[in-house]
């Protein structure tokens, strides 16, 4: 009753940017994982995680909106890309035996989805409607992430910075090689080098007679 | 025809589903395996997210954040691996990897 | 809005920070070591894990303590299965450093990436959230996916590593939508809190609860290498390097029973029911594919494989009884096979030479000949990975059933039982080969003996024995870790 | 008195284990000496038992000597009962065996095993001493068996001739065939009476009246003829009763002493004594005794006719031996206990002298057993030729001598008993007069008389053997001839045997007979009269018209009547339908079994099988595991579906 | 002077302590490891007589108890005792090792100290096993003797012996897990592991005839009864000469005490309920098996077969006494029948081992164990022929061999449950003779029938030392057996009162 017209053009947007943005994350999932090509798959991976950060923001989750696309987008899309562009893909083979595969893929991906929708259209989460939380204008989702994430929870803070630890140790002791035309720095070389290996002091004879 | 929780649930399913399709109809390259799965997770955090916006909990956005960082990492060393294999085998090709099998 | 920030007590998580600490250490310390003086580096390492189980000792508690707002725990069950990953994964370094400088990745980073590992495991053990859980075993795979991957010139390596990788990651991404379900219905990721309001909600949503649990329970099984979550755990433990397949086939055994009971047993003991029915399904599959494929390898490490999925439909056989009994069972099988499976490689990685790889089981021909020693050692662990007495595995496989059988599941018990008489064949079939067999002519070299390993390897397959003599020893202690 | 009866079968035992252990050390001539002196220190020590029974009328001895086992409440001891039966056993026994001993001497002169035979005979005599002192059915069943063990190492004597351990093989086995009924026997009596001493179990025999059993379901049969019956099987194996009387003729394989002490004498008798010795348990069964009766006159007419187409010099004598066990088993049926214990002693002499003399022809035929290879030994050999006809004499019945007195008993008796196929045992044992007659002295002529048919080497040899040989052959002869008249009153009519034969009163074959008999003279005078010594008579000439006389008649008469000849050469076909039936139907079950049931069935499919199966499991399951990447996500994901739809749907 | 003794640990553990320490001694001085050996086993020999010395056959309790707390998380107990059941079985052990020992002496020159520590060890497994008093330890000893006797076939036998052995090792262990499951049952019933509170345990029907079955395969398997036998040809075939002579004269003895020790008394009404099948099945033993080895043409092989024959005896004594208890002719027969089993038992380790051992001297000389290549022994190997007819006669049950006794006992004892039965049982008479004389005929009799026969040298004195002393002892316990049997009353009666009560 007190439903004001604010509030349901407010909830119309919503809906129709969530219906518009949905059908193009489906859309562009389903392209990543049909075309050929595998940098055409990267840019609709791309695409998804675009509209994707659209509908989360719709769900109020601004900061990890922006977070996904720039550090996915930003980061991890480029990685791929760089990849895909760096290994030598035979893309005239991509297609082969996916027409086999087609059905199989459909069916698994439609029983699972299938026996997914029944659980999630199921009342358990559909009588949360109304429930939907509003706040207040100088809500910031950035400061109530950044408010826990250092005091509630550190120590997963710190373990994902282990595992980034991790992330780094491992790409470069995996990909790096040691060309013979590289030049590369040794620290532990650099760190024992002594006077003597840099510095010779040669013994040159006197020119004073000369 | 409010917007409800199931909805985003839904399309969680949805691309869910597709990111499960996508792992089992390809064969040919490997790459396609690890952009599914990038978009299995994103399923999974848009659940989170949708949970977290109709609970009214921040845990599950601090959850997704912390997917996401794993998730770069993970994809670091993915390929990285992925480049490794390309070196030994020339291919990523799902079909030419089989030499262990049995 | 602004969460009021209690400082959290540091001690419970000190054996973590101190390994965080010596492992930043170690890496940089290799930096400025030459290949020559690696075993600097692994003494360093080693010297890591001890003090990472001094610490453990120092801080075990008499009671449950927790921290870091509940999500962190430290109970007996952390404190003893924290010491056996840390002692184990001495015991696979110390193994592992002749195959490491015999293959040209006998190299720091080596190392750290296996102390990173091990802190994701002791994360495992010690979480008490979704959140927590869910980091720990990304740390531990993140580093096992590079371990594998470690020696760059490897295929097998690299294609195990990658089909480790993305199967693992797709497992990861089927548990986070378990943990998101999970998320929904209860409102928490706490292991503490959701167990609270599982309890209040549990009858309310038995679907809903039930369809979350099930992708937990596949991203478990997959830890784990449950059937048919499993496909992946063949082809790693043939393509890793040795050293690599020592690892994974020891410490992460423990990390994920560590991750079964806390998610399981902590979280969901409401819904064992269920639980205890899907792990039923998954331990009889188990058995039944790991013993009867295992007896078609030739391939050592391979059979190891199908034989570890068959020790997993044990352990599994163990949590589903749903019984404080039962899970200080499974832990008692757990440690135990992964002592056991750790000589089993060990012995393998002793064969190894430059430019040999044992891997073969007919590489074991004859061996008795060459050298009874190591032998007899192999000979006792496949005894005991069979459950033949007086080793442990007897004793294990014992507690195990009696578990079992107690909650009136007798018929489960028997099946067990008949898939263990298919599975000593391949045991003996390796007893065979070494002892009656005759060696493989241009095989003659002998083994290098470095004496630390030798005396471990005899101690650690000795110790199979001694257990099974005395497995109170090791029993009391889990026990205690459920009661 | 406990230390003689002890002493007597030691004192053989003794020498069996000194030859036996220590041949080698003490040679040839310590190893005859030191048995033949324990043996004769056995028969001097019987006689003195046999004296002190007889004479002195000492009380029955039965004592246990030790306690062989105790289970279940029931004691196994070893003991001795010493009664009439016993003592004349054992001097029987004793007595033939030391004629035996010294016989060997010569007969084996030259064998290289020497001393074993000798240890051998000596431990014979002592199992047979154990077997006939026994005073329960284990001992019994010991010394049976023990007898059967020597008599086995005896046949086959000479281990490298394939014929001699075939027969002894054969023996072992037929023998074992009676013994099976013989232990069942033995059990019925245990379980009934729970006792195997004799006496206790004679008077527990009520139990075994009462109770019946049903062997067949429905069918009601009494325990104590099951009991007698069994133990009559016994009996039949080991005094070779038809039809498991096929291995005596081939235990002729094993050395002459052995066939004279052996298979003529003693052993083969132990069946005979046995039932005599449960003449306290036949009596309660009309129907036992009928069986028995009927078997022994099957025996005591067939095997003779055997006799009379057989050509080897020991086989005529071992078919006489069989029909003349017939006979006393005959007895045995008809409650004429004491004469065939009677016959059985007159018996042993006789025949014991006839395989001697036997022997002594085989040892001058330089080991030629043919009869048709000889003749006219009468000559060279005149000892044996004497002592044979005496022998022969006292086989067939002649008047006067010890086997007429037995036999005749026994014809009486026969024709007294009443029970059911004492008619048809009477005709038997008839017939059974002219037959023996006609075969023994066909033999008698045929070696002795008539023309020298052995070739010239061995004619040139011919000489009487040595002093060892005609010695036995000699102190065998005297008791041919005179035992019978000297014991006849004794052993048949007098209560020598009180309690150790009991015959009812409704059996009266013996009684009606000591009601005819005036003594040992006036029954000769009556065996004058028309009826069995005609027939003998009757035999006699009968084979001396066809075999010396007419000589080509015999070939005419067994051309006329080939099948009968055939019949009686192939001894009823009794070994070949065996060898066919049984010992082949045993073989081929034993390979069926094996090759089907172990190897092919439980080995080849349930063991081999399974485990063939689960490698086949194993092959077909590890197809599975593609190595494809997107068949193990597959797997996971169809896993994952797989136990959704149970928590969903179920 | 030995009540404070731990004598039972002591006869266990010495001769594994012992075989450890051969082993160490190591192949560098095989002579050294063989009077180790030797010396360890008699030591043994001499520990255990004392259990016989000191024995008090009066009671049935359990004697020279010991009884510690050992893994207390399963109330499991180091309980050891022994019984007029165990204790003569632990005697054949000990005694039947150090005849292995002996014989082993020159023949075995291949890894001797492995093989000596193996046999020792198994010993001391086997002793163990006789005298353990909680079940999981009895398991423990039960499964951890396959192992040695794996390694022994395995290492030292014949062309097929990996077949054999893993054949083996699969049946026997088939049998023990589901015996594993029934302990671990019985466990959760009654809080213990402890032999004789499964013996009070009571169990319903069902319980009762699934924990019977599960008990019959282990022991059915070990004893072995027909149709589980097939492994044991094939073992004893691919043995070494030690080894079959372990497997026939105490490891098939353990499935037969196994019968006494839980069968009987934990399931007492599904024993009687199921007689009929263990009266079945070891009748065709006796039948079957006995036609079977008759027309066998290894040796081996056929004392193989003999050996499942015979032991069908003892498990037909064990099981007829509820036929007997039945009987319509009153009780007396039961005691007999048991004990006519465990008889049977002694002896059969007595004989077969002495077969194996004779088979064994043929083998070292001639290589062959085929009845064909074969024949006329007796000509060059007198002394070992007489040997060998002696112990075929007590195989094929002489009385005055010990062969004989518990045959006998079980017979007589049979006819009180079924005329049939003791018809079935009594064919073993001829069935026996035959198979066991034809070998000996074709063996030991005859011609000389080739070469190699006749470049055969008699035994020398160490082989008639171990033949002798096997021979004494069938002798022996055939003409007195009275001291085994003696020693078994008590414990024998109390079982069958045990058994005649209920439990339902």
């Amino acid at each position: 009753m007190l439903l004001t017209g604010k509030a349901d053009t407010k909830i119309m947007i919503e809906t129709i940017i969530f219906y518009v943005f949905a059908v193009a994350t489906v859309t562009s999932a389903c392209a990543v994982v049909t075309v050929r090509n595998p940098v055409h798959a990267v840019l609709f991976l791309v695409l998804t995680f675009f509209t994707s950060a659209v509908i989360w923001m719709t769900l109020e989750a601004e900061f990890l909106a922006i977070s996904l696309v720039l550090v996915y987008v930003g980061a991890v899309m480029v990685l791929f890309i760089f990849v895909v562009m760096m290994l030598d893909i035979n893309i005239a083979r991509m297609r082969e035996g996916f027409v086999r595969y087609l059905p199989l893929g459909l069916a698994v991906a439609a029983i699972m989805l299938l026996m997914m929708l029944s659980v999630v259209t199921s009342d358990v989460f559909v009588l949360d409607v109304g429930s939907e939380p509003v706040h207040t204008a100088d809500y910031s989702n950035t400061k109530e992430l950044g408010a826990v994430l250092y005091t509630q929870y550190v120590l997963a803070f710190e373990i994902a910075a282990v595992i980034l630890l991790v992330a780094i140790i491992a790409a470069i002791s995996l990909t790096m090689r040691k060309r013979a035309k590289t030049k590369y720095q040794s620290p532990s070389a650099q760190m024992k080098v002594r006077k003597g290996d840099r510095l010779r002091i040669v013994k040159m004879p006197s020119s004073e007679e000369g | 025809m409010t917007l409800t929780l199931s909805h985003y649930l839904i399309l969680a399913a949805v691309l869910f589903s597709i990111s499960i399709a996508g792992i089992v109809i390809n064969r040919k390259n490997i790459i396609i395996l690890l952009m599914s799965i990038e978009l299995m997770l994103l399923a999974v955090n848009l659940n989170f997210i949708a949970f977290s916006h109709y609970l009214d909990d921040i845990a599950g956005q601090v959850f997704v954040f912390f997917i996401l960082t794993v998730a770069a990492a993970e994809a670091a060393i993915g390929l990285a691996i992925l480049v490794v294999l390309f070196r030994n085998k020339g291919s990523i090709s799902v079909e030419d990897i089989n030499e262990m099998k049995g | 809005m602004t969460a009021e920030f209690i400082q959290p007590d540091l001690m419970p998580a000190l054996p973590e920070m101190v390994m965080l600490g010596m492992t930043c250490l170690v890496l940089v310390v290799d930096l400025f070591l030459p290949q020559e003086k690696r075993g600097f580096t692994l003494l360093l390492t080693i010297v890591t894990l001890l003090l990472t189980i001094g610490a453990v000792v120092l801080v075990a508690p008499v009671t449950e303590v927790s921290s870091f707002g509940g999500s962190f725990v430290l109970d007996q069950l952390a404190v003893v299965l924290k010491i056996v990953v840390c002692a184990i994964t001495v015991v696979v370094f110390v193994y592992s450093r002749d195959y490491l400088a015999d293959h040209s990745i006998y190299k720091g980073e080596y190392y750290v990436l296996g102390l990173f590992a091990t802190l994701g495991m002791m994360v495992m053990i010690s979480a008490h959230s979704f959140l927590l859980v869910y980091l720990g075993l990304e740390l531990l795979s993140l580093s096992l996916y590079s371990m594998i991957a470690f020696n760059r010139n490897s295929l097998r390596a690299s294609e195990s590593a990658m089909k480790y990788f993305v199967l693992g990651a797709m497992a990861s991404g089927l548990l986070l939508y378990g943990i998101s379900i999970f998320y929904g219905i209860t409102g928490t990721l706490d292991i503490t809190q959701l167990t609270v309001a599982i309890n209040a909600e549990s009858w309310n949503h038995p679907v809903a609860l039930g369809f979350a649990l099930t992708f937990i329970v596949v991203g478990l099984s997959f830890k784990l290498g449950a059937v048919p979550f499993h496909m992946w755990l063949p082809d790693v433990y043939q393509g890793a390097p040795t050293s690599v397949t020592l690892f994974i086939g020891t410490a992460p055994k423990i990390a994920g029973f560590a991750m079964a009971i806390r998610l399981l047993v902590d979280g969901l003991g409401d819904l064992s029911v269920d639980w205890s029915q899907m792990l039923m399904v998954l331990a009889i599959a188990s058995m039944a594919l790991g013993n009867v494929v295992a007896i078609s390898q030739t391939n050592f490490k391979r059979m190891l494989a199908y034989s570890t999925i068959s020790h997993v439909g044990f352990i599994l056989l163990g949590i589903l009884s749903a019984t404080a009994n039962g899970y200080a069972s499974a832990m008692f099988y757990t440690i135990t096979y992964t002592i056991t499976s750790s000589v089993a490689f060990g012995v393998l990685l002793v064969l190894n030479r430059k430019g040999f790889e044992a891997e073969n089981i007919s590489d074991l021909s004859g061996l008795n000949n060459s050298n009874p020693w190591y032998a007899a050692l192999l000979a006792i662990a496949m005894f005991s990975m069979a459950g033949v007495p007086p080793t442990v595995g007897f004793y294990a496989k014992l507690t195990v059933l009696q578990a079992v059988v107690q909650v009136d599941m007798v018929w489960l018990a028997i099946v067990a039982v008949l898939f263990s008489v298919i599975g000593l064949f391949y045991y003996l079939r390796i007893i065979k080969v070494m002892y009656f067999d005759e060696p493989i002519a241009d095989q003659t070299t002998t083994i290098k003996e470095a004496l630390d390993v030798k005396i471990l390897l005899s101690a650690n397959s000795l110790g199979l024995v001694f257990l099974g003599i005395f497995p109170s020893l090791l029993m009391a202690y889990c026990i205690l870790a459920f009661s | 008195m406990e230390f003689i009866y002890l002493a007597i079968p030691l004192a053989s035992l003794f020498g069996a284990i000194v030859a036996g252990f220590f041949g080698k050390q003490i040679g040839r001539s310590g190893a005859h000496c030191v048995t033949i002196i324990g043996v004769a220190v056995s028969f001097v020590l019987s006689l003195l038992v046999l004296k002190s029974v007889a004479f002195d009328g000492a009380a029955v001895y039965n004592q246990s000597v030790y306690t062989w086992m105790i289970s279940d409440g029931i004691r196994f001891e070893v003991g001795f009962l010493v009664d009439g039966l016993t003592a004349l056993m054992m001097a029987v026994v004793t007595g033939v065996s030391l004629m035996v001993h010294i016989y060997t001497i010569g007969y084996m002169h030259d064998d290289p095993g020497y001393q074993r035979f000798f240890s051998y005979i000596s431990l014979f005599t002592f199992s047979m001493l154990m077997l006939v002192m026994s005073n329960n059915f284990l001992q019994l069943f010991f010394g049976w068996e023990a007898v059967g063990l020597v008599s086995y190492l005896l046949i086959g004597f000479w281990f490298k001739r394939e014929t001699a351990i075939y027969a002894n093989m054969k023996a072992f086995l037929v023998n074992r065939v009676g013994d099976f009924g013989f232990l069942l026997g033995i059990a019925v009596i245990l379980m009934f009476t729970g006792s195997l001493d004799y006496y206790e179990v004679f008077e527990r025999a009520d139990n075994l009246v009462a109770a019946s059993m049903q062997i067949i379901p429905g069918m009601d049969w009494s325990v104590i003829t099951i009991a007698c019956i069994l133990l009559f099987i016994g009996a039949m194996g080991k005094s070779a009763q038809v039809p498991l009387h096929v291995w005596l003729p081939d235990s002729m394989e094993g050395p002459t002493p052995i066939s004279a002490l052996i298979h003529a004498a003693t052993m083969v008798t132990a069946g005979i004594f046995m039932v005599a010795r449960m003449s306290p348990l036949f009596e309660l069964s009309d129907t036992a005794l009928s069986f028995v009766i009927v078997i022994g006159a099957t025996t005591a007419f067939f095997m003779g006719l055997v006799g009379i187409v057989q050509n080897d010099i020991k086989r005529v004598v071992a078919y006489s031996t069989l029909s003349q066990l017939g006979y006393m088993t005959v007895a045995l049926g008809a409650s004429a206990y004491s004469a065939a214990i009677f016959h059985l002693m007159t018996h042993a002499f006789f025949k014991a002298l006839l395989f001697l003399a036997a022997g002594s022809v085989i040892i001058a035929m330089h080991h030629e057993q043919d009869i048709r290879k000889m003749g006219g030994l009468k000559k060279y050999l005149p000892i044996t030729y004497w002592v044979s006809l005496v022998g022969s004499l006292a086989l067939i019945g002649f008047p006067g001598s010890a086997g007429f007195f037995s036999k005749d008993a026994i014809l009486i008796a026969t024709h007294n008993s009443t029970v059911w196929g004492s008619g048809y045992a009477y005709f038997a044992v008839l017939s059974g007069v002219f037959i023996t007659a006609f075969y023994s002295f066909r033999m008698f002529f045929l070696v002795f008389h008539g023309e020298e048919r052995m070739d010239e080497h061995t004619r040139e040899h011919l000489h009487e053997p040595p002093a060892v040989v005609t010695v036995p052959l000699i102190l065998l002869a005297i008791p041919s001839a005179i035992i019978g008249w000297l014991t006849i009153d004794t052993v048949l009519f007098s209560d020598y045997f009180d309690q150790a034969i009991i015959v009812f009163s409704e059996h009266g074959a013996m009684e009606a007979l000591a009601e005819e008999f005036h003594g040992p003279a006036s029954f000769v005078l009556h065996g004058l009269a028309p009826g069995p010594t005609w027939l003998a008579a009757a035999g006699v000439i009968s084979a001396w018209y066809i075999y010396l006389r007419k000589p080509g008649l015999a070939a005419t008469i067994r051309a006329r009547l080939e099948w009968l000849y055939q019949l009686l050469d192939n001894k009823y076909y009794f070994d070949r339908f065996n060898e066919i039936v049984f010992a082949g139907s045993a073989r081929a079950i034993g390979q069926v079994l094996w090759r089907l049931g172990d190897a092919l069935m439980i080995d080849g499919l349930i063991v081999n099988g399974s485990a063939r199966l689960v490698g086949w499991f194993s092959g077909v399951a590890r197809q599975v595991q593609t190595g494809y990447l997107n068949h193990y996500a597959f797997a996971m994901i169809s896993g994952l579906i797989l136990l959704l739809g149970w928590v969903v749907l179920g | 002077m030995y009540a404070d003794w731990p004598l039972l640990s002591l006869v266990i553990w010495t001769p594994i302590i012992g075989g450890i320490l051969v082993l160490f001694a190591g192949d560098r001085d095989p002579s050294g490891a063989r009077k180790i050996a030797l010396v360890v086993s008699i030591a043994t020999l001499l520990l255990t007589l004392p259990l016989y010395t000191q024995f008090n056959s009066g009671t049935h309790l359990m004697q020279f108890v010991e009884r510690h707390e050992w893994i207390a998380a399963f109330n499991i107990e180091y309980y050891l005792g022994i019984d007029g059941i165990s204790m003569p079985l632990i005697l054949l052990t000990s005694f039947t090792t150090v005849v292995v020992i002996i014989s082993a002496w020159e023949v075995i020159q291949y890894r001797v100290s492995q093989y000596m520590a193996a046999f020792l060890i198994m010993e001391g497994f086997m002793i163990g096993t006789f005298s353990a008093l909680d079940s999981i330890l009895f398991y423990i000893f039960f499964e951890a003797m396959l192992i040695p006797m794996f390694l022994v076939i395995g290492i030292w036998g014949g062309a097929n012996r990996i077949y054999a052995t893993i054949k083996f090792f699969l049946y026997t262990f088939i049998g023990s897990v589901l015996m594993l499951v029934a302990l671990i049952y019985m466990y959760t019933r009654t809080g213990s592991f402890a032999i004789f509170d499964f013996h009070h345990l009571r169990l319903s029907m069902t319980e009762q005839v699934l924990i019977f079955l599960a008990f019959l395969v282990a022991f059915a398997v070990k004893v072995p009864m027909w149709p589980v036998h097939t492994w044991l040809p094939d073992a004893h075939v691919e043995a070494p000469t030690g080894g079959s002579v372990i497997l026939a004269a105490i490891m098939l003895k353990i499935g037969g005490y196994g019968f006494l020790r839980f069968s009987l008394p934990i399931t007492p009404d599904a024993s009687a309920e199921l007689d009929w099948l263990i009266i079945t099945m070891s009748l065709t033993a006796v039948v079957y098996i006995g036609f079977v080895a008759l027309v066998q043409r290894d040796m081996k092989k056929l004392i193989a077969y003999s050996s499942i024959a015979h032991m069908g005896f003892v498990t037909l004594g064990f099981f007829i006494v509820f036929r007997i208890m039945d009987s319509a002719h009153g009780e007396q027969g039961a005691a007999l029948a048991l004990e006519g089993g465990m008889v049977q038992m002694v002896s059969h380790g007595f004989i077969s081992g002495a077969m194996f051992l004779c088979v064994g001297v043929m083998y070292d000389r001639m290589h062959s164990r085929q009845i064909a290549d074969y024949g006329g022994v007796a000509n060059t190997m007198p002394m070992f022929a007489a040997f060998m007819v002696f112990f075929a006669m007590a195989n094929a049950g002489l009385p005055g061999t010990s062969g004989f006794v518990g045959e006998f006992m079980v017979i007589l004892a049979s006819f009180k449950a079924s005329f049939w039965i003791a018809f079935l049982a009594a064919l073993t008479l001829i069935l026996g003779a035959a198979y066991t004389l034809w070998m000996v005929k074709r063996v030991v009799y005859g011609e000389i029938a080739n070469d190699n026969v006749r470049a055969l040298s008699d035994i020398n004195k160490r082989e008639f030392l171990f033949l002798a002393i096997l021979a004494l002892a069938v002798l022996g316990l055939g003409l007195w057996p009275d001291p085994l049997v003696d020693v078994m009353h008590a414990t024998v009666d109390n079982l069958l009162n045990h058994i005649a009560n209920s439990k339902l």
